[in-house]
């Protein structure tokens, strides 16, 4: 069966991203596919990989940027709401005369079609946020 | 789910304003209606204060997104369910509520109200007869 | 040593209102802002609760907020003061102490 | 054609379990999950409420989220089914759609 | 205030993990008290939660930080007040709760309990007698 | 009067950053003093400088920047909170070892303890968040 994901809170405040980690972990492991995780909202701020969590804690971009390299799932930030928060990848930051980016490896950005495309292409949609 | 048509279904519970859910629900609603989908929102719960009229942002500095729902007609979003029980718990009638039309191209283009108020059981038959249902 | 209160959040969506008043002791001022301004309006549920306290708090509602969200200030409860962002500095000023009910 | 429901947040501080509760069907399943998990837990005021709606809808729970909080399963309410992530997978599969109340 | 010492109150109303108000909150009370203030905590609605027993977030890959709280009195964080109503709504007893206890330094260094379990209209005294409330 | 104030949820996402800054305006409009708004949980957010707001949207970034110049309010943003989130300064950005910062002007990243301190020194704590 093949699942789509929305995550729409961001690392650490709300534990939505880390309850969809374990969900699509979980769903790969039966057997499922997981073509795509689309991240909304505050959603988008999972995809920085300028955070340094403590030692002692899970570092949650790291999580979803080795999945994505192991599984092949595409994560996609939203633009409309990365733009509003501050994520941003190298082509974009040019585009705006913005002097540093931030996005992960494994994460792109794209638009909200991504999304629509994802429900209308997925068995089941599973939508983790606030 | 006919020829590839998936019926969608965005929930509105949150409140304008103080969060940003509602407009950024708006944003995917006017995207997603390019895809040419069965589309209808809900409001229910505190979603129900999005739709009310006369909202004025001046003094907040935050955009008064409410005009849109006006527009959604134009992309072919005409159906809003609004739950009577949602509106009654918070002191609100249907007259609370904006005047949001469309214009019936089945019918001779006749404006036709897209607001329809439903009970909270009608509601729970709207959401389970989805393919999608979208949660903001 | 009174208390300003704030409540930011629908008292249709969550309990602070209600955890607020609770403990708000006489002379204190409760002030409805953002989402907690629907809290303000009468002819609801809520009214009663709220109203069941009226007299030793005094309840105040941020009126840009208001507004913002299209209630009529001729739908609050009765009693309720309307304060703008300078009226919400005057009363942070006249109380002792502030808490946010978050 | 079932729904899976998910709702991630305490019933004792929103009132997103009762809408939920409220808007479900006969057969569907209401899993409770991350905070929603307090829900759970019998002896409460809420656990009539919950009760109520026994039978028609199915009560499930997110172990992991249990475990964390320190809710031992002994305190659930009769008939409320634990799941792990997997069973949660299994979950969102055997139903035709998931609903989050958010 | 005397002294320029003020009462500082940290009010917590969010059951811990999902979300991090919990975990940041008792982060500013252990930097809070290198600074000689007097410091109670609060602990009412669903922050009661944040005291249970037995909490092991290993499946959910969070850090259970609920330990912290058995040593606040290492920082001289001795006043953890606790309302019964917020447990009794929730089905919980003090027996729910950790053991939480210091060492009096003016009592021959005696161990005595820092929760305090108290009323609503306790609570209500405990706050209006602050300078400084800060809420999480 | 002075005031210390914290704001401890993002920006856009939810109005407290906005109630904050109408607050602080309005309180230095009217004699008061506010020598420092602290950051914490998500509200050290509101501090990157590469948010790019849609045209019809305030810039709540440069809102408060533009404050801090005009009254020399101290913007202080919580590191143990900004680590965790992916906010960072020129300095840490290099002592931990990454490529890129986005702290915006006006801006300063400190410990809590900036916190007590203006909980102490101010004659009233106003915390605006979620």
């Amino acid at each position: 069966m093949k699942f789509g994901v929305v995550v729409s809170e961001g690392p650490y405040t709300h534990q939505a991203s880390d309850t969809a980690y374990h969900f699509v972990t979980a769903a790969l492991a039966a057997g499922h596919e997981v073509p795509r995780v689309f991240f909304y909202h505050d959603g988008v701020n999972v995809g920085t990989r300028l955070s340094i969590p403590p030692q002692d804690e899970r570092n949650i971009q790291q999580q979803w940027s080795a999945l994505a390299k192991e599984h092949g799932t595409d994560l996609v930030i939203c633009i409309a709401a990365a733009q509003r928060r501050g994520l941003l990848d190298k082509n974009e930051a040019e585009r705006q005369g913005k002097d540093a980016d931030n996005i992960a490896e494994g994460f792109r950005i794209s638009g909200l079609g991504q999304l629509i495309e994802m429900a209308i292409d997925a068995d089941r949609l599973m939508t983790f946020g606030d | 789910m006919e020829d590839g048509v998936k019926k969608f279904l965005y929930v509105n519970r949150k409140a304008p304003y103080g969060t940003i859910y509602a407009l950024e629900a708006l944003e995917v609603v006017l995207i997603g209606a390019a895809f040419d989908q069965d589309v209808s929102l809900a409001f229910l719960d505190d979603g129900v204060f999005q739709l009310t009229k006369g909202q004025d942002t001046k003094e907040i500095g935050v955009k008064n997104f409410s005009p849109t729902f006006r527009a959604l007609g134009d992309y072919e979003v005409t159906k809003l369910y609004v739950e009577k029980e949602s509106l009654d718990e918070r002191g609100l009638t249907a007259d609370d509520l904006q005047d949001i039309t469309y214009e019936d191209e089945d019918d001779d283009w006749a404006e036709k109200p897209s607001i329809l108020i439903v009970s909270r059981s009608e509601m729970a038959d709207v959401m389970a007869g989805q393919d999608v249902i979208l949660s903001f | 040593m009174a208390t300003l209160h704030t409540v930011n959040k629908s008292p249709f969506a969550t309990q602070s209102l209600l955890s607020c008043l609770g403990h708000a002791k006489a002379g204190d001022t409760v002030l409805l802002i953002e989402d907690g301004v629907y809290g303000a309006a009468g002819g609801t549920g809520l009214a009663d609760a709220v109203a069941g306290l009226g007299g030793a708090v005094t309840l105040a509602v941020l009126a840009p907020d208001l507004k913002a969200r299209g209630i009529d200030e001729g739908r609050l409860m009765d009693g309720v003061k309307t304060v703008d962002y300078a009226g919400f500095v005057d009363l942070a000023a006249s109380h002792d102490r502030t808490q946010a009910w978050l």
